[in-house]
């Protein structure tokens, strides 16, 4: 399996066309929001089907009916009519103001989360161009999965750019905006794998943030549990993926491609530019930099570099997995 | 615009076209003299008045007496078309706006900025301190 | 920039001709029915230029006001680094400066062509004053390290030199007036009389540029040592006189509050410092470009007074550029309590 | 009527020479002119290259959105081409567009004035368009621009693409589209002529004194926006930059005030064009004439109240966020009239369905489509759902390419014969208009779908269950593609072969037709008779003409009894 598969996971029952169960218009309704949003959109839809019908089909008989032709002369006709205009004014605006109180009414119910949603927090880290979440327990994971029928609370953030956490099956949006917390919440309600998007043009992977939502019928946790990477299930290069996926997938490709930092493509045990002179990227290079990122610094990456530091938040182990890893990223 | 082009104009009792509206040096003299006057008390009421939250208000209150100064006497306001002013005026009022609802939104989402932790992003070097730290 | 097109339509067919023997029609455009239309026309449409200068203003001034709003301590702190009476100091010459403008306009109206000259001409030499006040406000914040927010680096040790950045600022106002006097030289030696009085007229205006920087070292000069004896006297009332002047050694326990700030350069309140900064240095700096933009167009005016081009129905160029200047006197009536009167 | 005491030919008929385009020749004489009708066409030429240029990218991004994985575009690439296709679009083609060229053409001319008020502002407006768009140009050749149009913070900032050159151009152009709005509102205010008050003045005139207001008011806060972008990237401003305490929401908020504003700056010289072409064609009154020159006001004044739904998912606050929604529905009450009294303009009346008039009518089901979508974005619970999706791509592109950019082809081929003394060939002019509108509903229709079952907008791939509405979309904007390029063809060969017209061949009823096709290069060789407005009773056909001719009452001094007084030039 390549990573970028990892990364980029497509799920079948979700991409195929025969599988699509949303109606017409919508995906599966997943939240107990989605049937409010949608009531609300389709009261809009045949009120503007309506209207609309009431432009074009009086447009068409009007230019069949007054056609300029040979023997027809037009009879008088008014240039204005208040009691027209008021009509065509007010009317709509009834209507208007119907639209507008059950928007603000449905908008209000998908801000305001419920008691039990503060009990599940999961915090959602975006960064370019993954997500990272930390469930309640403190388990980090790039995958989301929910309990069915569960409120869960969502503290957005982003590392670098602002983003868009965007999951259609809940009728889910929210701007993760850096510099600042994002709130938001969800109640899934119907099994299944969905979609996670990035709503907001975050730059060059932008199409490719997009990952799956479970939603299972466990409890919150059976989930964590799952969730959680266990390393003795795994040899040491799969740890450091996993790892590597978590803290370093953002700025480092694995596929050559240049991000914020140099790729780790074919790049161990090769001599290497920095600032401080040619480097051999071997092992107490790899530790100095995830140790001390500014001790020898990439060219032409710019310095001090942005990469912060990993003192303290890595263990010992995790940072030989994390080498075994880079050693051949490409397995 | 009817009088002979050729007629030498003195400063008066000659007839002026009605567009033609001179101030007097004594008006001008008096508003420049209110204006350095406000300034002072502005200075001296900043500087030695504690007034707290209060003192924003006071000063923006003065400048804009001052601003109302300049504008009908300065500015010719008092002898422009009502529509010129209305003009004018409706740029502030647009600019009110822009800065009243911007604020109403801000204010509300400064509490999302202070629960967050300080940002921790790359900081882009900005392109003229580019070549300097290369 | 504020003139160009005001006076588009109305400057035009004849700029070189001597007024008072040609009729009243020479400058009028041919599109105009006569010279009301001409003057209500370009008159609107100043003012609609200086409701999009309002606008342009503001969206500084929003700025100004959310982070304001949201960080009222880190303002007065970074407030206490400008100097009141400076700022007062250029309040004054700016209103002056309108004063004088305004009496170009009268003098225009009622055709009194040396009293237009000569207002024109101290309104330039105002409005250069300014700048070269506002040129030793830079040059002296520059030297303590006080850039806008990604360069700002004040420590309250850092000493720059001031002087070279001073002198740096004034070499194109020199080369200006330079040229001026030489061109004003060219003209009377070649027996072009009014181009020799304009450029010479021209010189003096801008001459101002150093009599403002003298004026600002000057003040410097005599306040330091006059802040020192505040500073021992214990005088906390006016903190902001210390905060500028080569004495800032003396004065510098007056800001020991703004040190604890800009000494962890990773907290949020020296990150909004530098905010500050960005914002003043913008808005200070826009408006100087305004001012020269200004002195350019008054530079005009004041060669068309020399030629002699304005009349009792002919005057609306005096007007519009005065109704420019007025609105950057404005702007800097605001500019002056929200910036250097915090706190 | 018999007191017309001169030639009707050489008043009201084609103008063979001593017009406009003839009078002086040359290179120079284009680039220095000072004339508005000149200047408008300069610009028509100018926006048509853009408008190319703009959809040039529109094709080769919807062809790369043919299949879901990468065909022959890069992501990287991807961005670039939406970028570009948004930034040459608005800001180089849709905004100054109308107002550049047919306002510029037709506005002092429905005034019966000689030129607008400031000739030199105006050809200086132009220049600054050439200038900005350059630096469009520059953007695109060095380094690229992949922002998007809107250049959120802090990716703009982050980005290495040329951000500085882009937003440059951007902050030039609209210098140049805030003089063009100075310039007829001076114009619209004082050089009215004698007779023609606020309420006797076409419809074009209110739509373009409308389009006027928001250019004066809301441009000036682009300017600075996009300063303070330009001083971020050089300096390091830090106001809108998160890693310096800035706030990149606050951004967006300055951007929205211009560039919300600045969606009505591209819709209302388009309704201001169709209630001219509706009534023409329709030869009737436009109905509630009050109620659409208000509505236009109103639509201007409102415009500036509704910049925050385009930040609905920002996390903005409650009470914000309310207002916003409720303003925003408020806009929608004024161009719901305007729709209705178009209607109502063509009931009795006598309708031709000329090529104008079809693209009318087409702008009428697009823009009911265009406008009818806004509500589910204004209605705030559907927008979370929708915001950032195709929804909003398919909406913005039925008002602002389906209404906008139809209703000025519905102008250029309206005015045509007036700017060039030629009429194309109607056959192929309807068939245009048919591809045109077959071609652009196939290519956003199936877009609304998509966006409401959740394919976000800016993806460069996609999920495969969107597959084959993204190809009907494709296959759509490849006819809309092949249209546009027919409807130029048609434009350009009538210059060659087109037959000549008299001066008023529509029987309409504005200044503009009360002289000769293309118009005297002082734009009337006699003052024209304001009538009543709208009057299509107020001219007859005339047959030395072969078109028609006002019909002077009784009692008013005819047309060339007393020559207008020539000022020196």
């Amino acid at each position: 399996m390549s990573l970028d598969s990892v990364l980029w996971a497509q799920t079948e029952d979700y991409t195929n066309w025969s599988n699509w169960d949303g109606s017409y218009f919508f995906p599966q309704q997943a939240s107990d929001n989605a049937a409010a949003v949608d009531g609300t959109f389709d009261l809009i839809f045949w009120v503007s089907v309506f209207f609309f019908v009431l432009i074009v089909v009086p447009m068409v008989v009007f230019i069949v009916k007054y056609r300029r032709r040979p023997g027809y002369s037009p009879k008088p006709a008014q240039d204005h009519n208040l009691v027209l205009e008021l009509g065509w004014s007010v009317i709509p605006t009834l209507i208007l103001v119907l639209f507008f109180v059950k928007g603000v009414w449905g908008y209000m119910d998908m801000r305001t989360p419920p008691d039990e949603a503060s009990e599940y927090e999961i915090q959602a880290q975006a960064s370019q161009f993954s997500w990272k979440f930390t469930y309640p327990n403190g388990t980090v994971s790039p995958k989301l999965v929910l309990p069915i029928n569960t409120p869960v609370r969502f503290r957005l953030q982003s590392s670098d750019v602002i983003h868009s956490f965007f999951i259609p099956a809940f009728r889910l949006k929210h701007d993760v905006v850096p510099g600042r917390f994002g709130t938001a919440w969800v109640n899934p309600t119907r099994v299944g794998t969905y979609r996670l998007y990035c709503a907001e043009f975050c730059g060059d992977g932008h199409s490719l943030m997009r990952r799956d939502v479970e939603v299972v019928d466990k409890t919150w946790e059976e989930v964590m549990d799952e969730i959680k990477w266990k390393y003795e299930e795994h040899d040491a290069w799969g740890n450091g993926q996993h790892l590597y996926i978590l803290n370093c997938a953002g700025c480092h490709s694995v596929d050559g491609s240049t991000k914020t930092g140099p790729s780790f493509l074919d790049a161990w045990g090769t001599q290497r530019e920095t600032y401080s002179g040619s480097v051999l990227f071997d092992e107490n290079y790899a530790r100095e930099s995830i140790l001390d990122p500014n001790a020898k610094v990439r060219t032409p990456f710019p310095r001090p570099s942005a990469m912060p530091t990993f003192q303290g938040k890595l263990t010992e182990d995790e940072i030989n997995y994390l080498i075994e890893f880079l050693k051949d990223p490409a397995r | 615009m009817a009088h002979d082009s050729h007629q030498q104009v003195s400063a008066e009792g000659t007839p002026l076209p009605s567009f033609n509206h001179p101030i007097s040096v004594t008006t001008l003299l008096a508003t420049f003299a209110a204006l350095v006057m406000f300034t002072i008390v502005t200075v001296v009421v900043a500087k030695s008045l504690p007034m707290g939250r209060f003192e924003i208000w006071v000063s923006l209150g003065i400048a804009t007496v001052k601003a109302l100064l300049v504008m009908l006497f300065f500015m010719h306001m008092l002898h422009d078309k009502p529509f010129n002013v209305l003009i004018f005026i409706s740029g502030f009022v647009f600019a009110a706006l822009f800065m009243g609802l911007t604020l109403s939104d801000s204010e509300h989402y400064q509490d999302d900025i202070r629960a967050a932790p300080s940002f921790e992003g790359a900081q882009t070097t900005p392109i003229l301190a580019r070549g300097a730290e290369e | 920039m504020a003139t160009a097109e005001a006076a588009s339509a109305s400057e035009g067919h004849g700029s070189d001709g001597h007024g008072h023997d040609h009729d009243h029609g020479q400058f009028i455009a041919h599109h105009f029915t006569g010279p009301r239309q001409q003057y209500d026309s370009c008159k609107l449409g100043i003012w609609l230029f200086l409701v999009t200068e309002v606008l342009f203003f503001s969206g500084l001034f929003v700025a100004y006001t959310i982070y304001r709003y949201h960080h009222p301590e880190v303002f007065e702190e970074a407030s206490k680094f400008l100097d009141t009476r400076l700022g007062a100091l250029n309040t004054i010459v700016l209103l002056f400066s309108s004063l004088t403008m305004a009496w170009a306009v009268r003098a225009a109206q009622l055709e009194q062509r040396a009293v237009t000259t000569r207002s024109v001409l101290i309104t330039i030499f105002c409005a250069t004053v300014f700048l070269g006040v506002k040129a030793v406000e830079y040059s002296h914040k520059w030297g303590l390290g006080i850039f806008v927010a990604y360069f700002f680096k004040y420590d309250g040790a850092h000493h720059g030199d001031t002087n070279s950045y001073l002198t740096t600022l004034s070499i194109v106002p020199g080369i200006c007036v330079v040229v001026c006097a030489a061109l004003a030289g060219i003209g009377m030696a070649t027996g072009k009389p009014l181009s020799g009085k304009f450029w010479g007229a021209l010189a003096l205006g801008l001459g101002g540029y150093f009599a403002g920087v003298g004026l600002g070292v000057g003040y410097e000069a005599v306040f330091a040592s006059e802040g020192e004896s505040h500073a021992e006297a214990g005088d906390h009332a006016a903190p902001a006189e210390h905060a500028e002047g080569d004495a800032h050694t003396e004065a510098e326990h007056e800001h020991e509050s703004t040190e604890a700030l800009v000494m962890d350069p990773s907290s949020d309140e020296a990150r909004n410092l530098g905010l500050f900064f960005s914002i003043y240095y913008f808005m200070t700096g826009l408006h100087a470009f305004h001012i020269i933009a200004g002195v350019i167009a008054l530079a005009w005016i004041m060669n068309r007074s020399i030629q002699g081009h304005f009349r009792a129905d002919y005057f609306g160029p005096v007007d519009y550029v005065g109704l420019y200047w007025h609105l950057v006197d404005l702007i800097w009536i605001y500019l002056f309590p929200l910036l250097y009167l915090i706190g | 009527m018999g007191t017309a005491t001169v030639d009707n030919r050489r008043l009201y008929g084609h103008a063979p020479e001593n017009n406009y385009l003839k009078h002086t020749r040359g290179i120079a004489s284009w680039m220095f002119t000072l004339d508005h009708k000149r200047i408008g066409v300069m610009y028509l030429v100018g926006v048509t290259v853009t408008f190319l240029l703009g959809g040039f990218f529109a094709l080769v991004l919807r062809s790369e959105l043919f299949t879901p994985n990468k065909m022959f575009l890069t992501e990287a690439q991807y961005n670039q081409a939406f970028t570009l296709h948004g930034a040459i679009m608005v800001f180089a083609f849709i905004i100054p567009a109308i107002p550049g060229s047919i306002g510029n053409f037709v506005l002092p001319v429905m005034l019966g004035a000689k030129d607008v008020a400031f000739p030199r502002l105006n050809l200086s407006s132009f220049y600054l368009w050439v200038i900005g768009t350059f630096f469009l140009l520059v953007a695109m050749i060095a380094g690229g621009l992949d922002t998007g149009w809107t250049f959120y913070t802090p990716y703009s900032i982050q980005t290495p693409t040329n951000v500085v050159a882009a937003t440059f151009g951007a902050f030039i152009l609209g210098f140049s589209s805030i003089f063009t709005g100075l310039n007829f509102i001076v114009t619209i205010n004082t050089m009215r002529p004698p007779g023609m008050t606020w309420f006797k003045m076409p419809l074009f005139l209110w739509g373009m004194y409308s389009t006027s207001i928001i250019q004066v008011l809301a441009t000036p806060v682009l300017g600075i926006t996009l300063l303070l972008l330009i001083a971020e990237k050089l300096l390091g401003l830090g106001i809108f930059n998160p890693a310096q305490g800035g706030d990149p929401v606050l951004f967006q908020h300055f951007f929205w005030f211009y560039s919300h504003p600045a969606v009505y700056i591209m819709i209302l010289p388009g309704m201001a064009i169709i209630s001219e072409v509706i009534s023409t064609h329709s030869h009737k009154k436009v109905f509630g004439y009050t109620f659409v020159a208000l509505s236009s006001v109103a639509i201007a004044l409102l415009s500036f109240l509704v910049w925050g739904h385009h930040m609905f998912t920002s996390g903005q606050s409650s009470i914000s966020i309310v207002i916003f929604s409720a303003l925003t529905f408020s806009v929608a009450i004024p161009s719901a009239v305007k729709v209705y009294n178009w209607l109502a303009t063509m009931f009795r009346g006598e309708v031709v369905l000329t090529t104008p008039m079809c693209f009318a009518l087409a702008f009428l089901f697009l823009f009911g489509i265009g406008g009818l979508t806004g509500l589910f974005l204004g209605t705030l619970s559907t927008d979370v759902h929708l915001h950032d999706t195709y929804f909003v791509v398919a909406h913005f592109h039925y008002v602002m390419m389906g209404s906008t950019a139809v209703a000025f082809f519905a102008g250029v081929f309206h005015w045509w014969p007036k700017m060039f003394g030629r009429m194309y060939n109607e056959t192929m002019g309807r068939i245009t208009c048919l591809i045109v509108f077959v071609g652009f509903n196939l290519a956003f229709l199936p877009q609304f779908v998509m966006g409401s079952r959740g394919m976000p907008r800016r993806y460069a791939r996609y999920d495969e269950v969107f597959q084959i509405w993204h190809q009907l979309s494709t296959i759509g904007a490849l006819v809309l593609g092949l249209g546009i390029l027919l409807g130029i063809v048609v434009l350009v060969r009538s210059l060659f072969n087109g037959k000549r017209v008299s001066g008023n061949p529509w029987g309409a009823s504005t200044l503009e037709w009360q002289t000769t096709s293309p118009p005297h290069f002082h734009n009337f060789e006699f003052d024209p008779y304001v009538g009543g407005l709208y009057d299509y009773k107020g001219v007859k056909y005339d047959e030395s003409v072969e078109g028609y001719v006002p019909i002077i009452p009784p009692g008013v001094a005819a047309p060339g009894s007393a020559p207008v007084p020539q000022t020196a030039h």
